[in-house]
């Protein structure tokens, strides 16, 4: 199935948190500033939704998306007030992925775990959460997993500011 | 499959399997081994091997496109322009940074950055770790000449220039004299 | 194991040492010396014995296991690197002497040595020629079998003593491992035994001399059973000396290095020392009961040649036996580097289900052939 | 998990219990091939719970490409699957080239193909080996380097390298096969194929590694979905997947059609579905499929050029997009997000390894440590990907 039909799917179901979609599209000729988008398309969900939009996503018969590949988030710039999380899905039955995006506002990064859905998610979420400074709530073991224990930042995040030293190692 | 079968079945697979690995390893246990004894016979190194940098310096411009072409930042270089001629100062390679990815030799407009064979390194101090590419600092010889050659050919159109400036300042001076004569000779006409 | 030797020696009056000194004994010395320094001697020829076999084996080791794998192994140290185990333990001896924090001192420091003196004191029973030994005993397969055992416990020692888990698990391993094939080991040697009629080394070698000295006891007419009793010995062995596959105590990629995970320098040696001697002894054993002991066309040809107490003899019996037993080092190597390690429990699997059985139901065959079959056949009456 | 492990026998018993000892297996370990660290809870021999700690080689990929070019950090990519360099570079590439658009010539393609597939073959060819040294076979190991070192001379030949080959780039490859070079790579192919046999003599029907092997470590098909596993991690549980034929990208939809692969799958014919023998025997199947792939590029390919025309600074345009690529280990996902300049803004990458190794957590529980050996070395990680 391509965009289209998952999208139509999905809303025929009326998946829940579902916000919208963004497609790349070209560049609009009358508009100077505007580039365009190039790249996949994908849905925009609401973020404290986003368990309850996999599972859909994961038991809908004609949809069928067994499987999470990825879950990560982006720090679009230093001004922007929001994170976006995004999450990869894939399904082997029919052979189509989906890219799935929510906005989860930088100030309180704070989301249900996608855990109970898909166990893949796990080592995902405790990743972004270490490099972001999202809490997963529900997260079932939510250590840092890349990153020592004891390290302060969320060092993806466009804001970082690397530090001097750690533990009296020189960082420079 | 009942567990008597599987008992003697167990026991000649492990015999059976045992004697086919034990064929196998016997076989390259009779054949020359393939390695080399390194430091004294050595494989050739194929041509796009991606050891130590050379420079040619000569056709070098110092237009840094290596050094912005590097994604950690190890080539420095610094020169001194006369002109069209350069003055070298360093050029320097940070081999304990650099990861031989070649992306500094591909954007060079004069083609005078490469990759050589040679890989060994081996030093007491990090410092030593920090090639100098340049095979000659300040100028060449060539460049000298050119210069000096340059300078000469600045110098001779100069005062070619200065002399033609001087006759067509003569030309005018004596033309405007003329005129002045003229003039004169009018006015007193 | 001194007194053993003192008590042994005297007693059957062959030792070639205790006679030749007996033979020089200036007037004033004591009677009791005689004995006394011959052991000591013995001592010494056993552990430059043990040196020698050990640094042979490595070098050996080094050299088939990298001609397996298409690599030349050490080349540098002499000729295709012979010098090397000698410039290795030069290394070792130069090596600091660690202990590690919180390890049990004392015993960190006996363990290799009670390790190196089991393999020590098994080779006290060991001929090196036929006239040339240094106990002759009644029962020296009995004594050469007990003695290797004992490394276990230098081996626990080791493991316990490391204050490391790793080593803990080696050792714990080594000892269920000896303790489940010490059973079928001896069991296997019975049928041997029973076709010799002997324990003693030097009668099973001489009841295999017929035939120019090709009368082995593996052949199956002499018994059919003796040739799976070999399979079943040298599996066994293999465990015991904890050689690949059953190189759990020191398993690399499970245990790091198992109980000798800690040492380092010379004690390290040590436990190659006796890894190296043991697997030696063990192929010697198996020489002995399975594949004529001293006895070749060689040795025949000496014994025709040149009589049957010549010195040319005794060295072309001795020459035998150690081409033999590093035969069966060799082999053993060989399996080293062909096949995979298992798994503790299987170990255990094979030596209690199939090596134990296998092992009895061989006796109770080769038994019952000695009983009922071999009186019948004209070439064991002969 | 629970009913798979009931029908298979278990020959050790439970009936000791003393009290658990924690073990750390690593950072520096034998068979964590790397510096990884699991955190053992085990009763005598028995493993009664594991932790993998990651981290120790976490050298900051994705930060590092929100911070160079999009071309400067192709030799980041190499670093993070050290032993799939190609595949890496590969993923990176078409992930940049999704978002700009640009038309690879056929060429390139196939040199392209050439060089991931053979150096999907070295890489099998260090999993097979090395699993055969968390087994305890050490020869195996050195015969499969043998190999691995022609294919490293391969590549040393075309690109100059040994691990880290960069060549792989943005609109193409670096430089065009030198003379020779594509009947090397045949020749290659030609022992390979023999060579080949006797690793699976040698060892992959050795009795001795079938028995370490075969129902160890058995993930059904369920829970190879639910921890997302890819690769030959999810065809050793008897799934049939593989993104060269069901998500074609550069040539594969082609030669497929052609017929020239197929796709291992996990049977269970030694043990139970999904055990570690069964990942392994995808591993090995899946060397003799790249060999054909590998040949069917040799017999098509033509020349031309081998880069398309890319500006020296690249501008990728405005748009994010995801690739999932087939790497030796699974799905390699290049996550990359542009605002239109010359730097990316997110450059995400979802390696195998660390996906795959999070069922190892699962898994660990119930065996011997010895099995928890060979059940992390069938999962087949690099820790360079693990902890990026």
């Amino acid at each position: 199935m391509d965009f289209r039909g998952i999208l139509d799917r999905l809303k025929a179901r009326q998946a829940p948190g579902l916000v919208g979609s963004d497609e790349p599209r070209a560049a609009d000729p009358a508009d100077k500033k505007d580039k365009g988008r190039a790249g996949d398309p994908f849905l925009w969900v609401e973020a404290q939704a986003l368990p309850r939009f996999l599972e859909l996503c994961r038991d809908d018969e004609r949809l069928r998306f067994e499987c999470l590949i990825d879950l990560t988030a982006t720090d679009p710039s230093k001004d922007d007030p929001n994170l976006h999380v995004v999450v990869q899905l894939l399904s082997l039955a029919f052979r189509h992925r989906l890219m799935v995006k929510c906005t989860l506002p930088k100030a309180a990064a704070s989301m249900p775990s996608s855990v109970p859905v898909h166990r893949a998610a796990q080592w995902h979420e405790r990743e972004c959460g270490e490099m972001f400074g999202i809490t997963f709530t529900g997260h079932p073991d939510p250590r840092h997993i890349l990153l020592p224990e004891d390290w302060i930042g969320t060092p993806l995040r466009k804001d970082y500011v690397f530090p001097d030293e750690y533990h009296g190692i020189s960082c420079k | 499959m009942s567990a008597a079968v599987k008992y003697v079945k167990n026991v000649v697979d492990t015999l059976v399997t045992t004697l086919v690995g034990m064929k196998i390893t016997g076989k390259y246990l009779l054949q020359k081994p393939i390695t080399v004894q390194y430091p004294d016979e050595r494989l050739p190194i194929p041509n796009r091997y991606r050891g130590i940098h050379y420079l040619e310096q000569e056709k070098c411009i110092e237009c840094l496109a290596c050094a912005r072409a590097c994604p950690i930042d190890c080539i420095e270089m610094d020169a001194v322009r006369h002109g069209k001629e350069l003055e070298w100062i360093s050029f320097t390679l940070d081999y304990q940074k650099c990861m031989f990815c070649e992306l500094c030799v591909y954007p060079c407009p004069k083609d005078c950055i490469h990759m050589g064979t040679e890989f060994a390194f081996v030093s007491y101090d990090r410092s030593e770790f920090v090639h100098d590419l340049l095979s000659y600092r300040g100028m060449s010889r060539d460049a000298k000449q050119r210069m000096v050659e340059a300078e000469e050919k600045k110098k001779a159109k100069e005062a070619a220039k200065a002399a033609k400036e001087a006759a067509k300042v003569a030309a005018q001076a004596a033309k405007e004299g003329k005129e002045a004569a003229g003039g004169g000779g009018e006015a007193k006409a | 194991m001194f007194t053993e030797v003192l008590s042994a020696a005297p007693q059957s009056g062959t030792n070639a040492i205790n006679d030749f000194l007996a033979g020089v004994k200036p007037e004033f010395v004591p009677a009791w010396a005689v004995p006394l320094t011959a052991v000591g001697i013995a001592v010494g020829i056993t552990i430059a014995l043990v040196s020698v076999i050990a640094m042979f084996s490595t070098w050996l080791e080094r050299k088939v296991s990298g001609h397996i794998q298409c690599r030349y192994g050490p080349m540098r140290a002499g000729w295709h690197g012979w010098l090397q185990p000698l410039a290795d333990g030069v290394k070792l001896l130069l090596k600091e002497d660690l202990v590690p924090v919180g390890a049990d001192r004392v015993m960190y420091v006996v363990a290799p040595a009670i390790v190196l003196a089991s393999v020590l004191a098994a080779l006290a029973a060991y001929p090196l020629a036929p006239g040339f030994f240094f106990a002759d005993l009644d029962l020296g397969i009995f004594f050469i079998l007990a003695m290797t055992s004992t490394t276990t416990i230098g081996v626990v020692m080791a493991g316990w003593s490391s204050n490391s888990k790793w080593s803990l698990y080696g050792a714990m391993r080594e000892a269920a491992q000896v303790v489940a094939y010490e059973i079928p080991l001896g069991i296997s040697l019975l049928v041997p035994i029973m076709v010799a009629g002997s324990f003693n080394l030097l009668e099973v070698s001489r009841g295999q001399a017929g035939m120019f000295g090709m009368d082995w006891y593996i052949w199956p007419w002499v018994n059919p059973f003796m040739l799976p009793c070999f399979v079943l010995f040298f599996i066994a062995i293999l465990a015991e000396t904890k050689r690949a596959p059953f190189d759990l105590p020191e398993a690399e990629s499970e245990l790091v290095a198992g109980f000798m995970t800690e040492y380092s320098g010379i004690r390290w040696s040590f436990f190659f020392m006796e890894e190296y001697a043991a697997m030696y002894l063990y192929s010697v054993v198996g020489a002995f009961f399975f594949f004529g002991g001293f006895e070749s066309p060689l040795t025949w040809g000496a014994a025709k040649v040149f009589g049957d107490g010549h010195v040319l003899y005794h060295c072309a019996a001795g020459l035998t036996l150690i081409l033999k037993g590093f035969a069966g080092v060799f082999l053993m190597m060989w399996l080293r580097w062909t096949l995979p390690r298992v798994r503790i429990d299987q170990v255990m699997t094979l030596g209690y289900k199939y090596l134990t059985p296998l092992a009895l139901a061989c006796v109770l065959g080769g038994s019952l052939w000695e009983v009922f079959v071999a009186p019948i056949l004209p070439w064991r009456n002969g | 998990m629970a009913e798979s492990t009931a029908t298979t026998e278990r020959e050790f018993m439970l009936d000791v219990r003393t009290q658990d000892m924690e073990v750390n297996m690593g950072p520096q370990h034998p068979a964590t091939h790397g510096v990884m660290r699991i955190l053992m809870r085990a009763d005598g021999e028995i493993c009664t719970g594991a932790q993998p700690h990651l981290g120790y080689l976490h050298r900051c990929a994705e930060k590092i490409g929100e911070n160079v070019e999009w071309l400067q950090y192709l030799p980041y990519t190499d670093r993070y699957d050290y032993l799939a360099a190609m595949n890496n570079n590969l993923g990176y590439s078409l992930a940049v080239e999704k978002l700009m658009g640009i038309e690879i010539p056929r060429r390139a393609l196939m040199i392209r193909t050439i060089c991931a597939e053979l150096n999907r073959i070295g890489s099998h060819l260090i999993a097979f080996g090395t699993y055969g040294l968390d087994i305890g076979a050490f020869t195996p190991f050195l015969y499969m380097f043998r190999e691995r070192e022609w294919m490293m001379a391969l590549f040393e030949k075309i690109c100059g390298a040994r691990l880290t080959y960069s060549y792989i780039r943005i609109g193409g490859v670096f430089n065009d096969a030198p003379p020779g070079w594509l009947s090397e790579v045949e020749r290659f192919c030609d022992v390979f194929e023999e060579k080949w046999q006797e690793y699976v003599d040698l060892l992959m029907v050795n009795h001795i590694f079938v028995q370490r092997t075969a129902n160890i470590g058995v993930i059904s098909p369920a829970m190879a979905l639910d921890f997302g596993l890819s690769g030959p991690m999810v065809r050793g549980s008897g799934i049939d997947w593989d993104l060269r034929r069901d998500m074609p990208y550069e040539l594969y939809a082609e030669i497929w059609k052609a017929g020239a692969f197929s796709i291992p799958l996990g049977k269970g014919e030694r043990g139970a579905l999904g055990d570690c023998w069964d990942r392994a025997y995808v591993r090995v199947m899946e060397m003799m499929e790249s060999i054909k792939i590998v040949r069917w590029c040799l017999d098509s390919i033509a020349p031309g050029p081998v880069i398309a025309d890319i500006p020296k600074t690249l501008r990728v345009p405005a748009g994010e997009a995801y690739v999932g690529i087939e790497n030796p280990r699974g799905e390699l996902g290049h996550y990359v997000v542009s605002d239109g300049g010359k730097v990316a803004v997110r450059c995400r990458v979802r390696g195998p390894s660390f996906t795959n190794l999070a069922v190892v957590e699962e898994l660990m529980p119930g065996t011997l440590i010895a099995d928890a050996v060979a059940i992390i070395g069938s999962t087949d990680i690099v820790v360079g990907e693990t902890d990026r």
